[in-house]
């Protein structure tokens, strides 16, 4: 294959064809008018040759579209830096050793899924005993204390518990984006932690469905984790950090 | 038939150890009364609406009882009715002005205020058997399709776009439509009032809500020639009262469940199970089928391992049901499709699963959900696995077919994709109609071997918790991996110990219309 | 709804949200520069919010993905005219009575799946007896002789039947539409007519799942019909057509 | 055990049919040879290349033997061979550039050239036995999958398009790969020669074409731990050559019907079952799996009513196959999903067919062909439709599981609809595993009753063809709704009667390997 990365588009069934699929609704009723809409509509969006493969009635004058096209653009794959975790990733046996090595105690986590929402399974899976899809949570972790708060925690609350705990880091958790409320959320407890002015002396960790390490950044936190996170992941790079942070900084333990 | 061997006697020996379980409650229950079962009550003798600060009267009037809510929030009401000759809506609109004192009425006799109370809660019943009989009334000139029933839900926040999706997924031949409550409201100790368009994830549950729903799709069943039943959230700590207000707009169905507050909103356990029979009688007078939330087990607990967990819990469920008067085929017990999909043979384990609560519920119309946990933004493999959890609700004869949405992973279902989910549930149903008259399974296969193996473990778990109490058995974490203790939770300070002089002029007067005069005594 | 035609967008739970899904697959290996790349490709299409909400490995250097996405895109659907076949459609019995009321005589109609291509349902659909989803084809009409030539008839032979046959209408199916094949059996066609001097003497009507009533005139067609096509949606065209042809240059029977 | 209480001696019965039906045919094939049965047998002797206006040398040579090619081409060649010394290569290039002229040789002994004949027939298929010596050696290093094997096809038209694409669905899980041929080389009387990289709807099949996608797939089986089966298209007008070609080239499975040529390309009858018996002795050879094509038939009649067709057909494939030498295990004998998803029960109905012929050839790894025709641009739908094809596969234990493409209407696959299909194929095959195992049909089910119906309707349909014989049966159009009377149809001018000194070398050689030698007079 004769790749330009410069020059990325999709690939239907050659390189470069820019083939795609796509799905929408639009508030017209069903027929010719909304047909040619929905052609317009995708050429509007750079689809270059269009084929409306299906059009369905969807009832109250709504008709819904299935299109494949194919687009003259693309994108410069080359100018592409990923913002993402950079840390190893040990196992749990590792990771405990590594904190004994370099801290010479436990590292302290608290944890909670904050504001209204209640979808305690992700944090779960960070940090309970039982972990998920055969990976042991934090709480398994020899050389860590991991303090799961659970559900609807206000950000207050939150950092309160963590500085009694003086913890280390802070796992938050939100899985609820309608109207953005992760977002609101999160920057919330952010803005409390500085405003307490111990921002610095935590290792902040967002995590979450539709969270990144980009957006986290972006929010504040050191670190964001998406889909398919495992315990092991969050600690290596609180190790990570920490060691990072301590080696710069001075002793701390 | 039995299509797995299921041996009935020991079905009646599970049933029996529930209502040993459910029973043990009862005194405590009797004992007490809530908040909100007197708001209720009030909701029923005709008040309603809210004060200059939007605080609904029922709870203006029941704060401003506070202990004395004990009494029964209708005997100071009535009391004060005789003593002004004012309605009660006025009385509760001349608390809420500060212009009555509940406190400083002088005395009124008992048996007037007893004579009156149940005037005003047989007005209210009548409102409740007029929409019965309206209902019937319609399913008769607009018949229902035969089961399973599709059930779509719309959550858009705003009860105008609800609408909206709500006509479209009708004509697209939505049987039942629920909408789904804004994200925090059964915490809320009080309904919200009028209609509402801002919500999380769903909408507000408010009587004018309600109302704006049931008129929209009374239209559009006019015109498709199905009646469409209408489905909205109860429990929380609003249970009772979110009832009576679905029983005054005719809504059909209610999510409304004896445990799922304490487990999954961390509820007092009392106030929960308080609040849940009185709502239950009032969902029986109005002909609701209740659905219930074991679904939300599988959530947190893996589907396989704790299968057993959701039938015992349906267990449970029918028994406080039935003690509360609903009939089964008013008992939408719920359970879910939650297995792994990536298990080898996890259709059959599912299979196995819903087959098993038919066998087991034969008369009440299983309420059964579709995969939500394993689902990805993989919409395809997504729509896949919904056709599967279709299949096997054909094949099951379930009755209520709650539709998997495609983007179940990513946000409450766009337009489509509920046009989407229809089409899925009508290709398969159809493709399979017959497919339970056509097959049998043999007495070795895993389908089978399954059903025992889950059945028995229930009746164990049963055992267990008629052992320790059902209120230890939460307290320890028995249900869903979550403890939670007796004495802990939400809405505890609205659990009050009933006085002596407790009235509650509903109870004789629903107690009577279901049939229940004799047992009522033991419960409420 | 308030609907405002000028600026019509999909909806995905609101009115005008631009909310839309998209498939398509990237010759990128699987990570997150990939992902970051769909994002960019999204974005370069128009859409303002987007989440790649899934990502698989095809293999071979290819990624897969499924995106969701907002856009504030529009297109103004009332300046929009619809290019559709113009003429009523009437059942079979009424086809026959009007052919013998405006003409006297029966329709003659030769069609054919001309070129390679050997997609003979939809062709047959139209002409034999027995038609499709219950609706029978032309050869039923009292008043039509219908001629089906069948699969892979070259354009040379099917105009030289035509002629042969006298005919009124000529009918011509497509269905393989790669490499555009279709376009260049069609034109094809058409030139062969011209250059015979032939094409006014007939009414030509090209058909296929991939084909419209607009590309068909474009293509020098009177008329063209895609999916779910009966029989009497051509007969009737035919009828209206030959009759407005007949009233304005006299009577030709 | 059979699931459908299908009575096995019926099944004889039906097969016994079946085999009166292609021996009274027997006679006119003995009496015949075809251009393109010579030009196999050149093939096979080791003729190859083009000439420089790119006709293949073996054409070439057959074009130049006009007539005299009824004595068998290899007569001719051998003689020349004998004649000036040089190697079979070197004749036909001669021939080729004009300085032989194979009317114009002295005679030489007729035992020497049969010798000679013999010994190039024997080194071709020795290099025909080195290629089936490879594929045990591989298969037994890199063990194939359980049945059904997923079965994906390329089609882009550019053969190393092709190769990147069968790599990534191998990858994710194809257990055979089979590109797709350009529209109408079916009716090309020569094969194309080289590499290729335009094609319409597909690759042209070339022995090129064919190397290097075998190096290709063998290359990524190493990588994945499982022998990939390559399958290519040989009915048509050149389908003995084709097979040489793909036995030469180690492809696994071949398109190799005896009647499609007739029904679907128009080809003349008697040289389609000429060139199919010969060609199918070559597949014995090679082990080659031979797929084929009822699944056309319910592309223009209707899959409900035209059922029994398919079975008959595939008695009647069989019948001939078994003649040639296949042995049953080599039989990918075809039928299809087609029934209108719309009918009630489709599914219920699908079931039963595939079930059906599953009982009838339970020897046979059958070729399931997915909806095609039901397919429409709703993609979500068509995803759908292949589940439920999926779930009939597993169901029924298919062999070889065509997997169905989401944008079967619109497109040859994409690369991503291809991983689609392989995803939806692992997720319902896994999810039903032991499905089989786990379900018996009742006696009255619809599955059973539509089985009988159909296996009866299939012997009443065998009986008249019997009766009327097969070409008579076809000239009425008795299948798929086609006539094709014997005389008619292309490649008619390549049909040859045989002279009495006719000399085929390869079929003696072929017949010893396969064991046929006791019938194989009476058919080639
Ligand atoms: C289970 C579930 C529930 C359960 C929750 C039970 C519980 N105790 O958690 C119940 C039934 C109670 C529920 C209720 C609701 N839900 Co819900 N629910 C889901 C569901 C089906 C699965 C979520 C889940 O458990 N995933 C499995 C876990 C393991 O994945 P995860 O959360 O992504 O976690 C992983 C990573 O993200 C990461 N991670 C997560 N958190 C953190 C934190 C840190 C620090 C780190 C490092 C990593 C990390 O690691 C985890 C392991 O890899 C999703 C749909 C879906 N399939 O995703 C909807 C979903 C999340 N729910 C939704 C909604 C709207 C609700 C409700 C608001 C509905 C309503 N109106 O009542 C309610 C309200 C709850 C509330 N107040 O928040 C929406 C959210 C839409 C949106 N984008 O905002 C979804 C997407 C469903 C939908 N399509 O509408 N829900
Ligand atoms: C059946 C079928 C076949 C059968 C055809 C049998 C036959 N006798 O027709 C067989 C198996 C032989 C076949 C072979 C091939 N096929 Co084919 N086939 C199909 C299939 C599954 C269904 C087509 C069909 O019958 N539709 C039903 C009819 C009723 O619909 P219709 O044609 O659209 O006709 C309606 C309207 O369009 C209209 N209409 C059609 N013609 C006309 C004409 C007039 C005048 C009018 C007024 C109206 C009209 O009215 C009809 C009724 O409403 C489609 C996939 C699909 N689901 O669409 C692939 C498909 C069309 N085939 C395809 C291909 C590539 C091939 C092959 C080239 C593959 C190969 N390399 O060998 C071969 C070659 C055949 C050739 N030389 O043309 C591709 C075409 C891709 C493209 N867009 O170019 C498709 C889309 C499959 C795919 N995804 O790859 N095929
Ligand atoms: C029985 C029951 N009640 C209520 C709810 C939802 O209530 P909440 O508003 O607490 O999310 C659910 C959730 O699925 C439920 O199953
Ligand atoms: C047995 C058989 N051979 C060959 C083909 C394809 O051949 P053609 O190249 O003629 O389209 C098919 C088509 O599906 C087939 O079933």
């Amino acid at each position: 294959m004769d790749l330009n990365l410069r020059e990325i588009r999709p690939y239907g069934d050659t390189l470069s064809d820019g083939a795609m699929q796509m799905s929408f609704t639009l508030p017209l009723p069903t027929g010719p008018l909304a047909k040619e809409a929905a052609l317009r509509f995708v050429r509007r969006l750079g689809l270059a040759e269009a084929d409306v493969v299906h059009m369905a009635e969807l009832g109250e004058g709504f008709t819904f579209f299935i299109v494949y096209g194919k687009t003259r653009l693309f994108i410069d794959a080359t100018d592409i830096t990923v913002t993402a975790v950079e840390s190893d990733v040990w196992d749990r046996a590792t990771c405990d050793e590594k904190i004994r090595e370099l801290f010479g105690r436990k590292l302290r986590i608290v944890g909670a899924c904050i504001g209204e929402d209640a979808h305690t399974v992700g944090i779960d899976a960070i940090m309970n005993m039982k972990g998920y899809a055969g990976h042991y949570g934090l709480e398994r972790f020899s050389m860590i204390d991991a303090f799961n708060l659970g559900a609807q925690v206000e950000p207050e609350t939150l950092l309160a518990r963590a500085l009694e705990k003086q913890a280390d880091a802070v796992l938050v958790s939100q899985v609820v984006t309608q109207r953005d409320a992760h977002l609101q959320n999160l920057t919330r407890f952010v803005e409390l932690a500085e405003a307490a002015g111990v921002r610095d002396r935590l290792v902040l960790i967002a995590g979450g469905p539709r969270l990144d390490h980009k957006l986290a950044l972006e929010l504040g936190y050191d670190a964001g984790f998406g889909r398919g996170t495992f315990a092991e992941h969050v600690a290596s790079f609180i190790i990570t950090h920490l060691a990072r942070s301590r080696g710069s900084s001075g002793s701390k333990g | 038939m039995s299509l797995l061997g299921i041996d009935q006697t020991q079905v009646q020996r599970l049933r029996a150890t529930a209502d040993e379980i459910t029973r043990s409650l009862a005194p405590l229950l009797r004992a007490h009364t809530t908040v909100t079962v007197e708001r209720a009550v009030l909701r029923l003798l005709g008040v309603d609406g809210v004060d200059h600060h939007q605080v609904p009267l029922p709870n203006v009037v029941v704060n401003h009882l506070r202990e004395k809510a004990g009494d029964g929030a209708a005997a100071a009401v009535c009391a004060a009715m005789l003593h002004t000759g004012a309605s009660i809506g006025e009385v509760a609109e001349q608390v809420a002005r500060g212009e009555l004192d509940l406190h400083r009425l002088a005395q009124v006799p008992e048996d007037e205020v007893r004579a009156l109370g149940h005037e005003l809660a047989a007005e209210g019943l009548a409102r409740i058997r007029a929409n019965v009989r309206e209902r019937e009334e319609r399913i008769s000139r607009l018949p229902v399709r035969g089961q399973p029933w599709k059930y779509v839900i719309v959550a858009t926040g705003n009860i105008h776009e609800d609408v909206i999706q709500a006509r479209a997924a009708v004509r697209r031949g939505a049987d039942i439509i629920a909408v789904i409550r804004t994200t925090g409201q059964s915490l809320l100790d009080y309904v919200p009032y009028g209609p509402t368009t801002e919500g999380f994830g769903g909408t507000y549950a408010t009587q004018a809500n309600f109302r704006i729903m049931r008129a929209a799709l009374d239209e559009v069943a006019e015109e498709t020639g199905h009646y469409v039943r209408l489905v909205n959230y109860a429990s929380g700590l609003c249970m009772p009262e979110i009832v009576v207000m679905g029983a005054f707009e005719r809504l059909d169905m209610m999510l409304n469940d004896s445990m799922y507050g304490i487990l999954f909103r961390d509820i007092n356990p009392v106030r929960t199970f308080v609040d849940q029979f009185f709502s239950r009688m009032v969902d029986a007078a109005a002909g609701i089928i209740i659905n219930t939330g074991e679904d939300n087990y599988l959530t947190t607990a893996d589907a396989v391992e704790a299968a057993h967990t959701v039938l015992a819990s349906d267990f449970i469920n029918e028994s406080f049901g039935l003690a509360a008067g609903l009939r089964s085929d008013l008992l939408g017990l719920g359970h879910a499709f939650e297995i792994d999909p990536d298990l080898e043979d996890s259709f059959l384990l599912e299979l196995s699963q819903a087959l098993l609560l038919r066998e087991v519920f034969p008369d009440s119309p299983l309420k059964y959900m579709p995969p939500t946990k394993h689902m990805s933004g993989d919409v395809f493999k997504g729509y896949l696995m919904n056709a599967m959890f279709n299949l096997s609700g054909i094949w099951s004869h379930q009755g209520i077919q709650l539709l998997g949405m495609l983007t179940e992973a990513m946000h409450t279902p766009f337009l489509q994709d509920r046009f989407l989910a229809l089409q899925n549930a009508d290709y398969v149903m159809n493709a399979a109609r017959h497919i339970q008259d056509q097959v049998t399974f043999r007495p070795d296969s895993l389908v089978v071997r399954r059903a025992h193996e889950v059945l028995d473990k229930t009746g164990r778990l049963l055992e267990e918790v008629r052992g320790a109490g059902l209120l230890e058995a939460i307290s320890a974490g028995w249900f869903a991996d979550i403890s939670r203790p007796a004495d802990g939770g939400k809405g505890l300070l609205g659990v009050l110990k009933k006085s002596g002089r407790y009235f509650n002029p509903c109870k004789s007067v629903l107690a009577v219309q279901l049939g229940l005069e004799k047992e009522i005594d033991t419960w409420i």
